[in-house]
């Protein structure tokens, strides 16, 4: 069905970004060490019933959100997915709040009323994870509407998958993007699959967003989802762009998830050769081996690892001691006068 | 003091809205040079620009998408979905989206914008573009629902709409855009969740939405020379929603007669009943009883749209009978 | 005779259908060689292959899209919609093409499809994968609606779907998955549009729907010992509506109980209680009282949730209070 | 914003389709006229309140309904919108009852029951006409699936507007036909217009539908909609690829509506130079032109328009002679029963 059209693609490479330096890129390790432990330990806590209901993990994909929200300015704006505690805590939100929201507690970052498919930090800039299929792309273009409106020159930066690129909202959203020279960002995560769907199977090109751009006049780009300092230099041109008035910008990042889709799925219909290639590009020693050729050393990123450690289970204690959401809690915030009357 | 019609009093509403409030926005199909298909937002763009009152591709979702994402980062947008069988087509964005993402976030975000849309049948439109859908909207959580019945109202509750907080689905009633009445000048601001009470009587509380409003209170007129007393109130808010007012005014006759327009199940009638059969149970001196649009999708042809949709006569006749009987 | 889960159950009626009519096809995201994310579709695709059931991109307008034109040209589709919150990006195929266009098109066409959803909250999915839908399908007129309650009435009810002529939305409550009984061999088929007693009381009438008829039943053994004799009715079908059992099974205690998880305002509930205080009215002895979700989006915490949705306890204490005021 | 992709396009010609007898092609001009003359009787009895509600008409596509009908097999389906009026009679549904409908008369092809918007002549292969922008595109996307599925070679023909393609549905469609290799053609007329708004003012590409082809792995198409021959010529091998097998097409027919958008719209919103342009086009003058050059005579082309001017005639005596729909009507149909009954 798909056409090889890969002579049009433009792989963006390292070098044409603007250039980190090895404390800014150490960070982004940090980051990526980070949502890693923080997601492993996320599943262990759902395996043991403490996160109750569903969690999706982005284990394997941690370099798009660390790559993302470097580029990314204070007050830009996050959209994610259901699949979004990663673009959550990329983007500075503590890991208490978060994980006390998987475990439905009042401490939770949404005291427990969200959930884990609906990670909400407005403070952070992170405006909502939102659980159905391609929602949000028309939303974060509202937004950049606003900063549009108000110049602010705020971007929108909205993550989504590639399962994605066939429901409609997301057709309409590029086409509204493109026509109003929006200041927002398009981010196909493409991990290959949807839940136990493989895309290829059911959408009619090749690079499931990279082979649309150009149906919005958009041009065709493809980044390496498994490295970090790629990502940051695709999304550093295309937040420029958007910020500078040059509207939207569609990027394809390729990656895998590691772990299944939702919950404990362990993902078998995927084919051991498939899941051993991408374990061999785990984006985390990729960049871990990277950076000790960059000079850092051994050392420097052991105690990167065992510090985030230990803040991982500073998170789960804290998570942890979270009492239940308080009854009250129910019939509030409805409406923006704090409650939910809808009678008098 | 001036005769407006309710297509204009849309475009004061808004202009009143748009002069006090530059953070109010508006985007549609259609709603800029051209004034709207049904000509209510004549005027706005020469007013306002391009910039704050913006046509859109047909993509409903889009609009809905942008309302919402604007209102959560300060703006007040109204967005128009021209008629209000469209909402079939963005329903995602109004009631999993827009609904309920101030509760799940636990109040981190504010939706203050209105979704302004053409409801409801008498134009011999056919299925597609005729429906009343005031029903769809009142039964999800986290949306207001106004409901106007003439240009006066028009322009309080569009004013007091666009200033509230929370999302607005503001319906108008096709078959009313023509309606004229004495508007006065000057800065006009209602309040949502009010009942007003057209008509007191003593032996039965008729109580009607939009477009049924004039003909209830004819129906009442009739009624009345034909001996029986009717109190009219026009719900004008579904949510939130004037129970007080209609219990009382419920209490006090012993009787109610919804008048809806909508289809026959689970329509804000029924809610009214249920609430009424419940919390005033026992002032009730008989049935409660519903006249709406059958359980049918509405035809085209003139004659048969006429039949389907309460007609004063059809009110005449139902209450004539039920309290006779 | 074999225990056989609610989520068994479904696959069990789809396959009895599919084996005695080659026209029936099944189509959705991940319900082929995965058997849907419920499980509720295991086996299928291994029975009756690639061409007959079909997985899907996410694009749940082109699916319903498939069914309807699928059915108009004679075959018998069932489709699923994963969640019962995405109807709402695809509500437009469900209202104003599949439900209206036989009217609308004089009786030129016919619409024999099924479109299955799971429905309702308890798993702790929060706001977007919890909603109970049933009355945003009620209120359309042109759908059936059917909601079982246990593993028998689902393969009896979902094969009476798949050979019914019209458009029915079967709704699978999620929460009831995982629930088993025995479920006796060889073909079974159910009726639409029939209520079923299942307890016969004096005092009062406890009607219910899906997840809520369980509750309904262990609600009524509380109150048989705290001396209220309930009635307990599952009503299975909205469309069409068994009213004659329902309007039966209420003036025979004189009070009514509605027990819906779908939220406060425009519910079934409300439809049932307006059915009866019209119809009936003089053989009321008490208020006719709802229980239902409060007029909230459901929120994810467990506890929150369960304070949500109607429990057992609410039931009785409502019944109870109800009965003794 | 669109991108100049002239180069990309390939604009079918007369000549690489089946050739057409001059019966044929006579019969193709009979077409045109009956179209033409019955919608400007249809904009007469709207303006004399005949016809109530709305209307929308073709006049000056007619090419693009009457090639299409041309190359169809009888038993093949076409999926219309609002504005379908001439695709309905060139599928030869007689003109009596379409006014009928139009007129919301006991005799319409409905009964009256759908009006104008709606009109369906299943005998006649005309599935229906929608009036939700972009709602059939995955309703004919069924019906070719089931004849793809029964075996029965049947071929589902398609068409809406240029504004058509910004909505989430029309993206859906085509990716969901595409992956289905379905039977399907899907007709863009391009009209330049939606309502009262340019549709390239709204659409990030030049070519509504031809610009996203690819996005779907299809051949961008683009014929001239006001020419009868290139459009048979077009759509013989679209369905002749979609019957064998090879799955749908995506064509855009360029054109013009000469009146407005419905009812009594004088569609003033457009330039005075444009609107002389395409009236200068117009296809029916100038398929006149070309059968005569190819051996018809005027004498020939007269004659049948006077024969057209005659059935308009008794249809309208006809439509009108219709009484108004009878009272039963109302609750009948809902079900396949024959009913209404919501309850025992
Ligand atoms: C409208 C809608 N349809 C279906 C779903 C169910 N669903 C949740 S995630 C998912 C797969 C999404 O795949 P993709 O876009 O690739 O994202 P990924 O999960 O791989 O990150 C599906 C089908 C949904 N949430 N919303
Ligand atoms: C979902 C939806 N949105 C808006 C409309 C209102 N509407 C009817 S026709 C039309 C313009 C369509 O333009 P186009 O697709 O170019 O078709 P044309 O009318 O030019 O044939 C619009 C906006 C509609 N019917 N459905
Ligand atoms: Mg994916
Ligand atoms: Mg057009």
């Amino acid at each position: 069905m798909a056409k090889d059209k890969k002579e049009k693609k433009k792989d963006s490479t390292v070098t044409d970004g603007p250039t980190l330096t090895l404390e800014e890129k150490l960070d982004m390790y940090r980051v990526q060490v980070e949502l890693r432990q923080f997601e492993k330990r996320a599943y262990d806590l759902f395996l043991e019933n403490f996160v109750k209901g569903t969690s999706h993990l982005s284990i394997g994909q941690e370099a798009i959100a660390a790559g993302f929200a470097a580029a990314m300015r204070k007050d830009d704006w996050t959209f994610a997915t259901y699949r979004g505690h990663a673009h959550t805590l990329a983007r500075g939100v503590p890991m208490t709040p978060v994980l006390a929201e998987l475990m439905g507690r009042e401490n939770g970052l949404m005291a427990g009323k969200g959930g884990s498919m609906h990670l909400t930090s407005v403070e952070h800039g992170v405006m909502g994870s939102y659980a159905i299929i391609g929602a949000h792309l028309p939303i974060a273009c509202g937004a950049a509407w606003s900063a549009q409106y108000r110049g602010t020159e705020q971007v929108a930066v909205c993550f989504f998958g590639d399962g994605t690129v066939n429901i409609g909202a997301f057709h309409e959203a590029l086409n509204f993007a493109a026509i109003w020279k929006l200041p927002v960002v398009f981010v196909c995560e493409n991990n290959l699959w949807m839940e136990y769907t493989r895309t290829s199977e059911v959408t009619a090109v090749e690079n499931p967003a990279a082979d649309r751009a150009s149906a919005y006049g958009l041009e065709s780009i493809i980044v390496d989802g498994n490295d970090a300092d790629a990502v940051y230099s695709v999304a550093s041109r295309a937040i420029a762009r958007a910020r500078a008035g040059e509207g939207p910008s569609l990027i394809e990042a390729t990656t895998y998830r590691h772990f299944g889709h939702s919950r404990a799925d362990p993902g078998k219909y995927r084919p051991d050769a498939e899941v051993a290639e991408w374990l061999a590009k785990d984006p985390i020693p990729r960049y871990h081996q990277r950076l000790i050729k960059e000079g850092a050393t051994e050392q420097q990123l052991v105690a990167i690892e065992k510090a985030v450690s230990v803040a991982v289970d500073l998170a789960t204690e804290e998570a942890k001691a979270g009492k239940a959401p308080s009854p009250e809690l129910l019939m509030k915030d409805v409406w923006a006068d704090g409650g939910a009357q809808w009678r008098n | 003091m001036a005769q407006l019609t309710f297509r204009e009093a849309i475009a004061r509403g808004i202009a009143q809205e748009m002069r006090r409030d530059e953070k109010v926005v508006f985007l549609g199909e259609d709603i800029a040079a051209a004034g709207g298909v049904f000509k209510g937002t004549v005027g706005l763009y020469e007013e306002f620009g391009g910039v704050r009152v913006r046509d859109t591709p047909i993509s409903e979702q889009a609009i809905l998408g942008a309302a919402m994402g604007a209102a959560m980062t300060g703006l007040r947008p109204i967005a128009e979905i021209m008629f209000a069988d469209f909402f079939a087509v963005c329903w995602d964005l109004v009631v999993n989206e827009i609904a309920k993402s101030r509760y799940m976030t636990n109040g981190q975000m504010t939706f203050p914008l209105v979704i302004r849309s053409g409801n409801g049948g008498g134009l011999r439109f056919g299925a597609q573009h005729s429906q009343s859908v005031e029903n769809w909207a009142m039964m999800i959580p986290g949306l207001k629902v106004v409901v106007p019945s003439n240009a006066l109202d028009v322009v309080g509750l569009m004013a007091a709409s666009i200033r509230d907080n929370d999302p607005v689905i503001f319906l108008e009633e096709k078959a009313l855009y023509a309606s004229k009445m004495e508007v006065p000048d000057g800065e006009i601001l209602d309040t949502l969740g009010t009942a007003k009470v057209l008509r007191q009587g003593t032996d039965a509380t008729l109580v009607a939405l939009g477009n049924m409003v004039p003909r209830a209170l004819e129906a009442a007129e009739e009624l009345a020379s034909r001996g029986i007393s009717c109190t009219v109130v026009d719900v004008r808010s579904l949510v939130p929603l004037d129970t007080q007012t209609i219990l009382r005014e419920v209490s006090a006759t012993g009787r109610l007669f919804t008048i809806e327009e909508n289809p026959r199940l689970c329509g804000w009638g029924g809610e009214l009943a249920s609430i009424v059969a419940d919390e005033i149970f026992y002032d009730l001196d008989g049935p409660l009883v519903r006249i709406t649009t059958p359980h049918i999708p509405l035809p085209a042809a003139d004659v048969l749209e006429d039949m389907a949709i309460p007609s004063v006569e059809r009110i005449v006749e139902t209450v004539f009978r039920s309290m006779n009987s």
